[in-house]
């Protein structure tokens, strides 16, 4: 998912039409035609990706226990808000500060706030076709991204966590630090200058949910009980079939994730590419679910239901990075890696005491981490000196991580320490006995007593 | 003291809970349970088979009381809780040997 | 959303590339093309607005009690169904009478059944590729509105109606009063000719299933032990995260709804302005949930789950009337104040006594009226003299909404009055209580006698 | 659904432009376009029959009781990636041998393993424009039918089944069986030369499910208890709202799977095709809700919610062996009976001692051999005396259903007798009481004691 | 009259009921719990964590029956919810002072 | 032998559970339950409506235990259940006419 100001890599074919194909007029695609299935992809891509703000929602609400269920509902669909209003006022033009609105040369655009109106008086569009598509059409994709890194968040941190300071580090991720991050690669800053790689996102979405997600659950402590006694206390959640559709719905939005990320439809090179990107996504997500059913087989003697959708998703992130280069068979590998992840990471955090409600450091960090240096295997970004080699573009990807990393993980740390001297981020233990439902929200998910009997 | 179970019909809970405040009972427990007798159920066919939903919706009421209370609450109940109509359950009473709040350590009437 | 007979409005360019492009040769798109974007557009936007079926059907479960969720489940699939039938067989011909199918000029289409059937017997289209699309996706598309116009009356009138007088209103509703109404417009009707605009539906959809849930609600009286001793008892629903994905759904479902409006994808402009609908559409939605959410929790000290889920709804409710013409910081405006109007509503209906069980009539109808009257400050349709006025479109809009909410609610209420004089529509006061899944539908939602441990 | 190798019957149009449109170039679309037409329809087809995966899910996590809910959406979950990989690996060689990679001519193709990869090294298209849609997406497409298949068996041998054998009784059923049948019809062998015609599969897709589900009922037994004492014992499902949330899934889904089968979008005969498809398959689903909603009030006295849904399924398999002749009343009553064969064929069921959890033998098996046999009336290949008569048409039909319940039946049950002889495939009764979730699974699909009051 | 707790295995209720109308029993309430005993639930792992899983589904019965019932009761319950493995459960035998019908207002036996 | 009915706050389960372990308790039987007391609920706004949340979610223990055990058992719920809060809850003791293990048919103190 990259701007056309990155040239690099195969994706940067996508906007511009094939040579082979361009000398057949009779066959060649009409510019108006191409900018209509360009925006197109965009906009099937974008209520796609929009779509996992309920798979989310879902996957959240069946991993916690009910008597936080609403309060996740609550979270999920106000994040998402947030995040919307957020992107538009702030974060698309530090995300695309373009060529001259840098506050930080490559590292930070201008936050300057921009209505964004495609159609003038006279309902003729504000912006020329010669751009290749839409710029509503990217807008509205690209802040799909920007929700889906605030979703992340709230999944690790449930149970504990104070509502409004939430939002308001939800507000704050969403409005500046992934889009710094963002601009980074696909604003044309450092990284992609760097020859840095990653067609959708697994890093620069992903990881940097993730590593928010690690600062505040460092700084918020685990659920009370949970590390009790010297031993893990597992605290099973709600209820297997919403988490299991939040998965099913994650799943389906991925293919608007990686494939809209292709950025054009209107060739044939991009609908092959496109096609190809759905089809390696899908197979991903059924490596990473595999490997991870068979590693709780053979481990625990038992298939672990939530393993399983865990590791669906991190196959998802691990081909985020690179959908489009890998055959299949290789994308099944990359999944199955990312589900084996899943399988050795979350008891490895329950060791280092850090509480991630969902899994999601393990799904969204660490598979995100992998996918990135994946992607080394089978692209290789032009430098100075023609193509680099596989272990040169491991140690760009790497440098990638490293910074993408460091400054989410520190700017969020600062934030979250900032939030909790101000106001307090985590509840009182009375009220995490209660749940956060009765204690914030006031209504219970499921508050009648008894089922069907209740007389008022 | 005693302990008064009473079986009812979970839609007259609030009206229950109301009369017996008025009386002076200063707590009771509440579990959703369900209860066959006369009321015998009823037919139901889910997917071409019949099958019989033997036992109904009840709610079960618990409250320990001084024995002075025991015939108006067992009377509060049996006024509020009547419909007439098969199922309306049952008021029984059990011997209690003591009792205590845990909060305070009283035991005995104080505790109720 | 209106035929091409309309040409007032911004809307009306969407059929008719614009002259800027049309000179460009070599970009231009072919007229073929043309007809399969457009058509693309409409089955696109028609199976998001059918999932919306699903939306409401999880709204409602969610928002009703346990011993209700099969009742409303089987009137949502009953209605939807219904829907597709009658207006198959009547309310499509109704609604789009075009020159010569009037019954009475302007204000009701002859109600001729028509059997569509788009290919010939050699597999050639019966309809020409002139028309711009292909009328069968038209005819899908207009479909998935009428059912949704009925999904909305279900909400409110829950836990108390009868399931077969529900179904026959349902039958007449989208045979007869929504496709005569929607005929006022989008038909060519009175409305269309007085200058009335209405993009997607906020008054002539919305608003419609609004008022007959209204007529519906004052026949059949609030849920026994609602409004007890002049006093409000609240009867919170079964399931929040239910709730929560219907509201979802919705969400998602919207951009087709609003952006299938458009009518017309295959242009420059028109793949511009679907991109405008889509953004605005979700931030109109944001601003709703998040106004709903800062008003709960500054009014109640706490936030209400249930009326942020409303307020995201009215959000989009309010910028369906007209979601091209408005900057996104004017769509996030417009969202907001619908979100308002929900929160100071939902108990203004409770002290009138009219028990809408879901909260449809402040989303639906209230939301409806402010989005249609909002319309007036970003678009002005064409009269006589020219562009009207602000004003004079205000008034417009005001005599729109009056003659909308006439119709329906008198035709509603008398519909409603017949059903109970021949039928009842009330169950009776023992099966209020056991439930209507006991008493109508033969299966609990949830018959289990405990979990996990029914022996049966 | 049909590679372009099958031209008789009306889809073998689809690929090439209707004469009537050639002649006019200046509206003629070009084959670039055409190809991403074509592509896009194929990718968003996909998508929407992926979704299907999650609505079996869905439906079955319903209807199974909560101590089996892990456990089924464990399975749903598992067998959708098992699919997608042995079809990949597999099954997609098999089902299409193409010319040359027959293993025994029209019968069974070659397994070869083949690792589909689109874009060279340079990012150029490894196959050419003038397939007319990019392969990757056809395959991507056929993968979501494979699974599908899959997906039908689950429902039936739900509560009492084991989870490995079940797998790779899926792993050979999509790696092997259907493969094998679908090559018959669309991979251009046998049955495609007898003029047989099956558009998207209510033989090829729906009946295969059946029928290996049905094997696998026989062997397996029914549920403990289900036929006690010479009667039938109902036991209700967990959750209609679940059961009714994967029912609406599966009929937005199945607007992929029958307007993706028209296999083309980019001519207006396609496009006016693809519309049809979607009208008619929506109003058939209508139509089997309807016609199961009205006899079961009929005949019970109530309306049976669970019939309902197995009523839309019903209507949606009988229209999908040609979803794209019939008029809109055709589909109607196409559609209805098959929901009048399921309220009669699910006690039926139950009188054979035959336990089918979720209905899948009625919807997806009868209700597919009846929508094959139906296809008779509107479509008649050609063979070599010109277009048959609608009675050769059914013994055609009538042959086909019966070759493909042949083989399926056969090598389902030699399969399952295989398995059940290995490794046995029922659990103990012991874990059958206690259900699949504790035994097999390690955590239950709501685990909570109590709302919200669990204190661990 | 005596009050009969009976802790039983959940998938024994269907045929606990029928022997126990056999023999004269006219209601019973029906409640789902959770038991501890020396049945001592089971090791789970849960996302790579092992717990104990301490409590055991099971359903606790409550009968009024008059003296006379207590010993076919007893044996009843006894015989049918017996599988011979841990967990089966237990009966107690409670006194009961008094009983009364909501419907009729009777007591004594006849409530029952 | 007596039966111990306790009314406790469910987060305090565990904690008890282990407490009675320690002094000898062999089973006991929990059900999830609604309590009615001093602890008066709490005031909720719903949709714009205020709301009494009149009930409390509590958990009843229930344990057959022999008499030498009462003060044991009484003592140690007591002090672990308290939080010196409202609505800590309390202890009931019934008399218990007999017991019996319906996996050995065992019978008196020796089927606890
Ligand atoms: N002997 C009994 N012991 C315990 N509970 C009983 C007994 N008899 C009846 N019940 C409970 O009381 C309820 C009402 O009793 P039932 O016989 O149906 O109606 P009625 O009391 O009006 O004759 C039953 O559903 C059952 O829960
Ligand atoms: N002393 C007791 N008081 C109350 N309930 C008990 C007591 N002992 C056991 N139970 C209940 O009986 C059930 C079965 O007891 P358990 O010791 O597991 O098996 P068994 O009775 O076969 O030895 C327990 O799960 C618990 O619910
Ligand atoms: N007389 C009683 N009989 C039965 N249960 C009671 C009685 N009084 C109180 N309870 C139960 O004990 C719980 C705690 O009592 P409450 O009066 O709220 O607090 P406290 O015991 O601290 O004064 C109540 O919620 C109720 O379930």
């Amino acid at each position: 998912m990259i701007k056309p100001i990155l040239v690099s890599g195969i994706a940067g074919l996508s906007l511009f039409a094939s040579p082979a194909f361009a000398q057949d007029t009779s066959s060649a695609i009409p510019g108006d035609s191409v900018f209509v299935f360009n925006t197109l992809l965009f906009l099937i891509g974008g209520f796609l990706v929009m779509w996992m703000a309920a798979g989310f929602a879902m996957l959240e609400a069946g991993l916690v226990r009910s008597k936080n269920v609403s309060m996740q509902c609550t979270k999920n669909i106000a994040l998402f808000s947030i995040a919307g209003i957020m992107f538009t006022l702030v974060g698309y033009n530090v995300l695309y500060p373009g060529d001259g609105n840098w506050m930080i040369e490559g590292w930070v655009g201008n936050p300057s706030v921009k209505d964004i109106k495609l159609l003038d008086a006279d309902g003729n569009p504000t912006v020329t076709a010669g751009d290749g598509y839409s710029s509503g059409s990217d807008f509205f994709f690209q802040l799909m991204f920007c929700a889906a890194t605030a979703s992340i968040v709230s999944g690790t941190l449930a149970e504990r966590i104070k509502l409004w300071p939430f939002l308001i580090f939800t507000a704050v991720l969403t409005g500046l630090i992934y889009p710094i991050v963002a601009s980074w690669q696909w604003g044309g800053g450092v990284l992609s200058a760097a020859g840095f790689s990653d067609f959708a996102g697994s890093t620069l979405v992903h990881s940097v949910g993730g590593w928010a997600a690690l600062a505040g659950a460092i700084l918020l402590g685990a659920r009370t009980g949970k590390f009790r006694d010297g031993q893990v206390h597992p605290m099973p959640g709600s209820s297997m079939p919403l988490a299991t559709l939040g998965t099913f719905i994650l799943w389906l939005g991925w293919f608007g994730f990686n494939g809209g990320s292709q950025l054009a439809l209107g060739s044939v090179s991009d609908a092959d590419a496109v096609s190809q990107i759905f089809a390696n996504t899908n197979i991903a997500a059924s490596g990473g679910a595999l490997a991870a059913m068979i590693l709780t087989q053979i481990l625990y003697g038992k298939v672990d239901l939530t393993m399983v959708l865990n590791g669906a998703l991190a196959g998802l992130v691990s081909i985020t990075a690179e959908p489009l280069a890998p055959t299949m068979i290789e994308s099944i590998m990359i999944g199955a890696v990312g589900g084996v992840i899943v399988v050795f990471a979350v008891p490895m955090l329950d060791r280092m005491r850090i509480d991630d409600v969902v899994g999601a450091i393990p799904v969204h960090l660490l598979a995100g981490i992998w996918g990135t240096i994946a992607v080394a295997f089978n692209t290789q970004t032009e430098g100075a000196d023609g193509i680099r080699s596989v272990s040169e573009q491991i140690s760009i990807q790497l440098y990638g991580i490293g910074l993408v990393g460091l400054f989410t993980f520190v700017a969020s740390f600062a934030l979250w320490m900032l939030l909790k001297l101000l106001f307090g981020i985590r509840v009182s233990d009375e009220d995490e006995y209660i749940g956060l439902d009765a204690a914030e929200i006031g209504i219970e998910a499921y508050p009648e007593f008894g089922k069907g009997s209740q007389s008022l | 003291m005693k302990l008064i179970i009473a079986i009812i019909k979970p839609f007259k809970l609030e009206e229950i809970r109301e009369a017996l405040i008025k009386i002076g009972v200063q707590g009771l427990v509440v579990t959703e349970s369900k209860g066959f007798g006369r009321q015998s159920g009823h037919t139901e066919i889910y997917r071409g088979a019949e099958y019989e939903v033997t036992f109904v919706p009840k709610l079960k009421l618990e409250m320990v009381i001084p024995d002075s209370l025991v015939d108006p609450v067992s009377e509060a109940i049996a006024t509020t809780a009547k419909t007439g109509r098969i199922g309306d359950g049952k008021i029984f009473v059990l011997p209690v040997d003591s009792a205590m709040r845990i909060r305070t350590g009283e035991t005995g009437e104080e505790a109720l």
